[in-house]
């Protein structure tokens, strides 16, 4: 079928400038990787919003990847300053309410660090594969599917 | 009606029968009103304070799918979801409670019939039980009804004592009910029964409805509305925990890409988005306006359309209130305020 | 809406490990997608064609194109959208090559992957808006701030260009740090001769506005658009009036007070001064902190002697308003003070060493002064506790640099140099004295550098210690130098009559807040930043300021000289044109909906929010909301992921955009 | 107030009177030690010679057990000691991977590594406030030189005072009405271990640092180590010996001085042990015993 | 308690304030409800006791009292820290408010039921704002008040003693008791958005459906939007009819934030917002 070998599902939100950027450096590289990740890209971890994550997991997601610059790169000054500290917050409060840390992955991959990149890509997906499906929170999305 | 009496213990038996026969049973519990697993946990305290929130989600859930939607290319699927036929058995409700479902039955066989509420109200047999529990906030007396009506009620208890209840069979369906479980009855004593309900402290009844009702109509710009507005927090609890409010919202949610479906939400008139229009406009754009629909609605425009009242007095709303405020308190000035 | 998917097969790029045609058949079944095909090069000119010939027979208003990354050809491809008469704007790529091909091989797998990345770009496609590029016009004026050789570099470029300057200098003189050095590495030509000419062609040059003993306070607006608040503080002295004659100075009766922050405190000034003979301008100022008027109210002596009438104790502050294009930081260093902790740093500083505590125990610059001809003693050596000539110098380098533990990290760049400088200066006027310097190693990268150093050490037989020194003492009126030769591997102890200590340069105390007055990046140092350390070395990331000089990292006058330069060559590209165009990716606020909570303003890195009232129609003030200054804001977004109730939105990566993003994930 | 207790070996030994002092002065301000039952020796400098790992687990294995014990905080009086401790934590916090095998090694988990103190710490923590509020005795014609040797504030950042020109020490003298002095070998090595083996070695190298002392004032020597203060009481013979016009000058433990201040009697604090006989010019408000 | 009428009475006579927010008895004597008072009259009716419950901070953004002009406000040291954060959030301008601070002997954890020990409300133990940090006027005398035992504490260690997937289990099931009637968003001073993110439609990042994957986000989201902002007044959680323990995320949040950030909500007026700042050495160990 269609979906061979898609599982899990991973999605990314990268930042334009050095994430997504890294990424296109992997490819220029030719560095293989796990092709389970799809890769959401914005101008700056500043934008990810914790909702985003949320909705991630919401559409069925198994693992959350989170990625931008290096502190003190960031294109943008400081979004990645504040966006560290929305996720110091967050990450806690999602392993306080028993979302397993293993699902939501923060890295910083900079634009010159395609090897870093695929690296990371890898290791979560393989530990996301370990994990299995994302269960628990299949189960709260499953209330009320169709039933007629 | 006929009458009879049960022992706690055959209670017990009756109930685990229903269970065993796969007959859902509804009870209130500490934390509201619950399905039970087991008999043991049925409630048989009339003395016991209303829980905070009523039974109205087993017959108007809080949240339900109306309809499953599939999109493709340039088309839409609809897909009408089924209401599962089974019998719940409400037990031990307060009489303001039982007479909800009659009171909703109204608005939702208005003039569309909405199939989600009367499966589920068909498909529920009440078993009600006199109360013997009044605080500051009771007041079904003032609103027509009484601790020991048996009214909406399909079979209705009353304790005699610890380990004795006179039983009311008061409908058909009440009857069917029982009817495979006779052997657990005996005999009625209606004279005991009476003598317990004439004993039974009745709350005060404060205010007039007609008079109240009559005001509301002459005084939609009254003065008085602000004062509450400006206390009102604009929750909605009320609404949610309330036994006869009814109002809902429907949203649509995507399950994913290509399919999702569309909800019946419960919804509350005392928040600033019941009313506000898609042009950004919003009739309703205070609090006192709000407050003032909810009064409005429970005791003029629903009696008007219905005649009934849209309020048990069960006090629920105002015990829970963040802010204590009271609609008994409310609709006893209302009434002042119609006297003078 | 009616959108087209073009899927490009790269020649073999793509088209080897993703099935093309899959995609686009994929692809033409999501809805709203009314056309999609694929071809061998969808970036050359027939491919192109394709694109708008598309556009045209089907009236699309929207495109996506699986290609290569968005970096390489998304402005390609938009501007074949523009000239087919859609938007550039509805046009999104999806990454096909770089993120599919390129990286797996399990063509199943890779195209399963590109359809789904086409889908992401067919619903962000769908929701995204048709933009307009902002055009913003250009003051072409240049502010200045500091004084120092690189901001008069910077001035005197952009002027001689032909474009006005307002360089703004906090103390009284500009002139900087460079008007304080004895003679230069490795030419060792005098300071104060090669500086002087400069400062007075400032000075006299008719396109620059000199400020001095002025701050910049506030800097609103943003690239080309500038408007800068400066302080003016009050010298108590009318320029237009005094002629510079000194005789205010002459007659003060406070002589001994002050300490002369020009000589680095070895000797003392009066209460009405200019900082040193050759100041420009010319004007002395009035130390309002020891000058007994101020102080009691009885003396006016400079008042009565000055035949000008010129001494104005009544003056104050004044704020003065410049309309600016760009901006050129040129604040220079500070010399790091190794006696007490720096306050508010983790620094531990080196007591051990007793600078502070050992009059004789000096640094670089007060050593600088010492060897300078107009200094203190006038260039003769002599220490300053007795004024003996020292026998014997300790110079020690990497104080406070290169030492994570007790300094900073970094390299300071110029000690290893102007300490073989002074070694060698020493040595040619106290022929017999010893001259001893303790290194980690030298670093002499620069024209003629290494050269200098090993003249230092060959023929004026400057002494060098490989390693540190661990304490200093004093004992009879010598200094005790312990510290290790990690060559020889053995402790050496030196009784020295002067200690002079390279210590680390450090970025001024008030960096950080004026970096945030003007909204530019620094690092932890409190250096600022540069967009791009390789590509665009002298700009900040905030477009219009620019960088120069030793506020930027620790550098020396012709590596300052240069970058000067440049920052002056990129303000002038910037007046090559009247208007700027920039992307529209920027944020806007919805009013109804916005709480006032200014979490955004908090975040934003270019104060590009404001504060704007809402009044209804009778005008009655209704709330504060936030408004977004189209022309500063650089599209980053924080703010509107910090935005709790998402009343600020980010054009072109809006809510709905990435929500449609993240829904279409299957 | 309770604090945990390790008191090395010379406490037991060599430095009895250390010991005897800090306990008499704690009675009168009211802290309780509580001894790390079952504690072993830190290893000293012989295991981190020898051991890197061995050096790491002995410290470890007291660390646990202060731990397992419900300790919070512990008071190391020995500087050796106290740097062992110090060290070790701060590695084992940092290094995750270390500290897992000297887990293993020592059979014991370690989670919350208690506070250590010094002795300065340690009356940083008790208060020098409480020591000015019991004060008896007036010591303000002793000009103390505070000696912290090589190992009470290094390395550097395991301690909060300033690892090469320290002055926490001073604050605590001078809050037992002490002058100071200001000096050049506060950190400077004593020879340490040396003592038997080279005792010409450590006869120079105490000389040095007593000379200096005395040089910028001194009458007094207060340290804090049990090591320094053998080598500087017991090797001033010695150095009389071979520098005849060497003047002898007394050596006292922080917690001596301390006693002294709070009216303890020379005996009492044990000071009536130490090589060097003096007398100190102070008055005390209480009755000297007459043996003293 | 003459005091607070005193107080209040003077603020009304001399025009200062249009209206005090304050407290009266209701029913049995062991509940209050708010009242403003506009006439000087008004005041006598003022009481303070264990029983005054409500945080009247929440009334301070609301346009139906901002309409009155400036108001004074009673404020217990919880219900001050509120009105700081209001004051560093921008939606209250110090100017604006006078706030009659309460030396407050602690309240209970709900009306109708005895204020001793076993009753003090969570918050009330280890409280060291009694008397509150902001406020113009002070009244009431601080007296002894009951200890008792951190119920919520407890169940907060109970939690984080658990393993994730038994955390999640907890939570999904108080979760799946919520409602949606949004009485603890409405009841929290802190909750002032002219439309909260939950009402927003396009795109509805929060499901407003009582789902299990609704009252999932919703509840997580509305503890991350407080995160570092609130200042544990606890009326979401005595607001909710549903006895969802909120303040198990609330107050864990100010732990992380205390822990990670040394960050008390509603302690400065001028400090930085926790969200809104940043740190260079903020601890990033999670991220790889």
């Amino acid at each position: 079928m269609e979906n061979k070998n898609q599982d899990p599902k991973i999605v990314a939100f990268v930042c334009n400038w050095c994430t997504y950027t890294g990424a296109d450096l992997a490819g220029t590289s030719r560095l293989k990787y796990q092709p389970n990740v799809r890769m959401i890209k914005l101008p700056c971890t500043g934008r990810i919003d914790p909702v985003f994550i949320i909705k991630a997991f919401e559409k069925g997601a198994d693992g959350v990847l989170v990625s931008g610059c290096h502190p003190g790169d960031c294109h943008y000054n400081a979004g990645n300053y504040h966006a560290r500290r929305r996720w110091i917050m967050f990450h806690k409060l999602l392993d306080y309410l028993g979302i397993d840390e293993s699902r939501l992955h923060f890295s910083w991959v900079s634009a010159s660090e395609g090897k870093k990149f695929v690296d990371v890509v890898n290791a979560f997906t393989n530990k996301v594969k370990a994990k299995g499906p994302f269960k628990k929170y299949e189960n709260i999305n499953k209330e009320f599917v169709i039933n007629g | 009606m006929e009458e009879k009496i049960i022992s706690k213990e055959n209670l017990l038996k009756l109930c685990s029968d229903l269970l065993k026969n796969n007959v859902d049973i509804v009870t209130p519990g500490e934390k509201g009103y619950i399905k039970i697993k087991n008999e043991s946990e049925i409630s048989l305290n009339s003395k016991s304070k209303h829980t905070k929130a009523s039974f109205k989600e087993y017959v108007f859930p809080k949240s339900e799918p109306i309809i499953y939607y599939k999109k493709n290319q340039s088309d839409v699927e609809i897909i009408e979801p089924k209401v599962e036929e089974k019998t719940t058995v409400i037990f031990g409700a307060k009489p303001c409670d039982v007479r909800s479902i009659s009171i909703l039955s109204k608005i939702f066989n208005w003039d569309y019939k909405d199939e989600f509420f009367n499966v589920r109200s068909r498909n529920t047999v009440l078993i009600g039980m006199m109360c013997e529990y009044a605080d500051e906030f009771c007041f079904c007396t003032s609103v027509n009804l009484s601790p020991t009506s048996s009214d909406g009620s399909d079979v209705f208890l009353v304790p005699h004592d610890e380990n004795t209840f006179g039983v009311k069979i008061v409908t058909e369906k009440g009857a069917d009910l029982l009817k495979p479980y006779e052997n657990y009855l005996s005999a009625g004593n209606s004279e005991k029964t009476k003598a317990i309900e004439a004993s039974v402290k009745q709350p005060e009844k404060v205010f007039d409805a007609e008079k109240v009702r009559q005001w509301i109509s002459g005084n939609f710009e009254n003065d008085y509305w602000n004062s509450i507005g400006k206390m009102c927090l604009g929750c909605a609890q009320c609404a949610f925990v309330c036994p006869v409010c009814h109002c809902f919202d429907i949203v649509d949610e995507d399950y994913n890409y290509y399919e999702g479906r569309r909800m019946k939400n419960w919804d509350g008139c005392q928040f600033d988005m019941f009313t506000k229009h898609a042009s950004g406009h919003n009739p309703r754009d205070d609090q006192s306006k709000r407050y003032r629909q909810r009064i409005s609605h429970k005791f003029k425009y629903y009696p008007d359309k219905f005649e009934e009242i849209l309020c048990t007095g069960c006090g629920r709303c105002s015990r829970g209130c963040p802010v204590t405020i009271d609609i008994k308190g409310i609709v006893t000035e209302i009434n002042e305020l119609a006297i003078k | 809406m009616k959108i087209g998917v073009f899927i490009c097969h790269c020649g073999e790029n793509i088209g080897r490990t993703v099935d093309c045609a899959r995609v686009s058949k994929a692809a033409g079944f999501f809805p709203n997608v009314v056309h999609s095909v694929d071809y061998k090069y969808m970036c050359s000119d027939p491919g192109q064609n394709i694109i708008k010939q598309a556009i045209k027979d089907l009236q699309l208003d929207g495109v996506v194109v699986g290609s290569c990354s968005p970096h390489m050809h998304e402005k390609t491809f938009r501007k074949a959208v523009a000239d087919a008469g859609v938007n550039p704007f509805l046009c999104e790529i999806a990454n096909l090559r770089e993120h599919v091909s390129w990286v797996h091989d399990d063509m199943d797998v890779a195209t399963d992957k590109a359809i789904d990345l086409v889908r992401f770009a067919v619903e962000k496609v769908k929701r995204n808006a048709p933009l307009k590029t902002i055009q913003v016009p250009v003051t072409k004026r240049t502010l200045v701030i500091g004084g120092g050789i690189s901001g008069i570099q910077a001035a005197l470029d952009v002027a001689n260009a032909g474009y006005e300057v307002v360089l703004v200098e906090k103390e009284p003189s500009i002139g900087g740090h460079m008007s304080q050095l004895s003679e230069t590495f490795p030419t060792l030509d005098c300071s104060q001769c090669i500086l002087t000419p400069r400062m007075v062609e400032v000075y006299q040059h008719p396109k620059i506005k000199l400020l001095t003993y002025s701050e910049v306070e506030k800097v609103e607006g943003f690239i080309g658009n500038f408007k800068v608040t400066i302080r003016k503080k009050a010298r108590k002295v009318d320029d237009t009036k005094c002629t510079g004659c000194g005789d205010c100075m002459q007659k003060c009766p406070i002589k001994k007070k002050a300490l002369s922050e020009f000589d680095e405190n070895l000797t003392t000034r009066s209460a009405i001064y200019v900082p040193f003979p050759q100041a420009v301008p010319n004007i002395p100022v009035i130390d309002t902190e020891v000058c007994t008027y101020f102080k009691n109210g009885k003396c006016s002596m400079c008042k009565k002697v000055c035949g000008r009438d010129a001494i104005f104790f009544e003056q104050e502050d004044q704020m003065l308003t410049e309309e600016i294009g760009a901006i050129i930081v040129a604040t220079g260093y500070k010399l790091y003070t190794i006696d007490k902790k720096p306050k508010n740093s983790e620094i531990k500083g080196y007591g051990e060493y007793g600078y502070g505590k050992y009059k004789d125990v000096i640094d670089g610059l007060q050593f600088e002064r010492i060897a300078s001809a107009s200094g203190p003693t006038s260039g003769e050596f002599k220490r300053p506790s007795d004024g003996k000539e020292p026998k014997k110098i300790v110079f020690i380098q990497c104080v406070g640099s290169r030492d994570e533990s007790k300094g900073f990290s970094y390299c300071s760049k110029i000690c290893c140099m102007y300490t073989a400088k002074h070694a060698m200066l020493y040595k040619h006027k106290v022929h017999d004295g010893e001259a001893y310097v303790f290194y980690m190693d030298i670093r002499s990268g620069g024209k003629m550098y290494d050269e200098f150093v090993r003249r230092a050490i060959e023929e004026d037989g400057v002494k060098y210690i490989r390693g540190r020194v661990s304490r200093i003492y004093e004992e009879n009126g010598k200094y005790i130098v312990k510290g290790e030769d990690t060559l020889a591997g053995v402790p050496v102890e030196i009784d020295a009559d002067m200690v002079v200590l390279a210590t680390a340069m450090i970025a001024q105390p008030e960096a950080s807040k004026l970096a945030q007055t003007i909204g530019i990046p620094y690092d932890k140092y409190g250096y600022f930043v540069e967009v791009h350390p390789k590509l665009r070395p002298v700009e900040s990331s905030s477009g219009g300021i620019f960088l120069a000089g030793a506020c930027h990292s620790p550098r020396d006058i012709p590596d300052s000289v240069a970058m000067a330069s440049a920052a002056a060559a990129k303000a002038m590209v910037l007046f090559g044109s009247d208007m700027l165009e920039r992307e529209p990716t920027i944020a806007l606020v919805n009013e109804n909906l916005c709480a006032g909570c200014f979490y955004c303003k908090k975040v934003c890195a270019y104060n590009a929010i404001e504060v704007k009232q809402i009044f209804d129609r009778q005008g009655n003030f209704v709330k504060e909301v936030a408004y977004v200054n189209s022309g500063l804001c650089q599209g980053c977004g924080t703010c509107n992921a910090t935005c709790p109730s998402k009343s600020i939105e980010l054009i072109g990566y809006t809510d709905e955009q990435i929500y449609a993003e993240i829904a279409a994930l299957m | 107030m309770q604090i945990g207790y390790y008191p090395g070996c010379s406490q037991e030994g060599t430095a009895k009177e250390y010991d005897k002092s800090l306990r008499e002065i704690l009675k009168i301000l009211n802290v309780d030690l509580t001894e790390i039952d079952d504690w072993s020796c830190c290893g000293a400098t012989s295991a981190h010679v020898t051991s890197h790992k061995l050096s790491l687990a002995l410290s470890a294995r007291n660390l646990a057990l202060a731990e397992k014990q419900g300790m919070k905080e512990i008071f190391a009086p020995c500087a050796a000691c106290y740097n062992r401790l110090a060290s070790s934590k701060t590695e084992l916090q940092n290094h995750q991977e270390q500290k897992y095998e000297i887990e293993t090694i020592i059979e014991e988990k370690i989670n919350n590594i208690p506070e250590i103190y010094n002795i300065v710490n340690f009356f940083q923590k008790v208060g020098k406030e409480k020591i000015t509020e019991k004060k008896k005795t007036d010591l303000k014609n002793l000009k103390a030189a505070c000696y912290y040797g090589c190992l009470l504030v290094r390395p550097n950042g395991i301690n909060t005072d300033d690892s090469e020109q320290p002055d926490s020490m001073e604050e605590i003298v001078k809050a037992t009405g002490a002058q100071t002095v200001d000096w050049n070998f506060k950190l400077e090595c004593c020879g340490a271990a040396h003592s038997i083996a080279r005792t010409d070695i450590v006869v120079d190298l105490s000389k040095k640092i007593l000379d200096d002392a005395q040089k910028h004032g001194a009458n007094v020597m207060i340290v804090a180590c049990p090591m320094c203060h053998s080598n500087l009481d017991m090797r001033q013979k010695n150095i009389k010996s071979k520098f005849s016009d060497y003047k002898v000058i007394p050596v006292l433990y922080l917690s001596e001085l301390i006693g002294l201040a709070l009216g303890l009697s020379k005996k009492e604090l044990g000071i009536d042990t130490h090589f060097i006989e003096f007398d100190l010019p102070i008055k005390n408000n209480v009755q000297e015993e007459v043996s003293a | 308690m003459d005091d607070i009428k005193t107080v209040a009475k003077e603020l009304l006579t001399s025009g200062k304030v249009n209206a005090v927010i304050g407290y009266i008895r209701y029913g049995n004597d062991k509940r209050t409800k708010p009242f403003i008072a506009q006439k000087p009259e008004d005041v006598d009716k003022f009481v303070i006791n264990n029983f005054i419950l409500n945080n009247l901070a929440v009334y301070l953004t609301r346009k139906e009292v901002s309409k009155l002009g400036k108001v004074a406000v009673i404020a217990k040291g919880c219900d001050a820290k509120a009105i700081t954060a209001l004051i560093q959030e921008n939606q209250i301008k110090k100017e604006d408010i006078h706030v009659i601070g309460i030396n407050c002997n602690g309240v209970t954890k709900d009306f109708d039921i005895d204020f001793n020990s076993e009753n003090i409300a969570g918050k009330c133990l280890n409280c060291d704002v009694r008397t509150p940090k902001l406020c113009d006027s002070l009244v009431g005398a601080l007296a002894d008040i009951p200890s008792g035992e951190d119920l919520k504490l407890k169940m907060i260690r109970g939690v984080e003693a658990k393993n994730a997937e038994e955390r999640w289990d907890y939570f999904e099931d108080e979760f799946n008791k919520c409602i949606k009637c949004y009485a603890c968003r409405q009841a929290c001073p802190l909750c002032y958005c002219e439309q909260c993110i939950v009402d927003k439609s396009i795109p509805r990042w929060i499901e407003s459906s009582a789902t299990k994957r609704g009252n999932f986000s919703w509840n997580l989201i509305r503890a991350f939007h407080l995160a570092g902002r609130c200042i544990g007044c606890n009326e979401c959680e005595r607001a909710c009819p549903m006895d969802i323990p909120l303040s198990l995320l609330n107050r864990k949040m100010a732990m992380i934030a205390k822990d990670e950030f040394n960050y008390d909500a509603g302690t400065d007026m001028n400090a930085p917002t926790l969200v809104g700042s940043y740190d260079l050495k903020d601890n990033e160990d999670f991220i790889e």
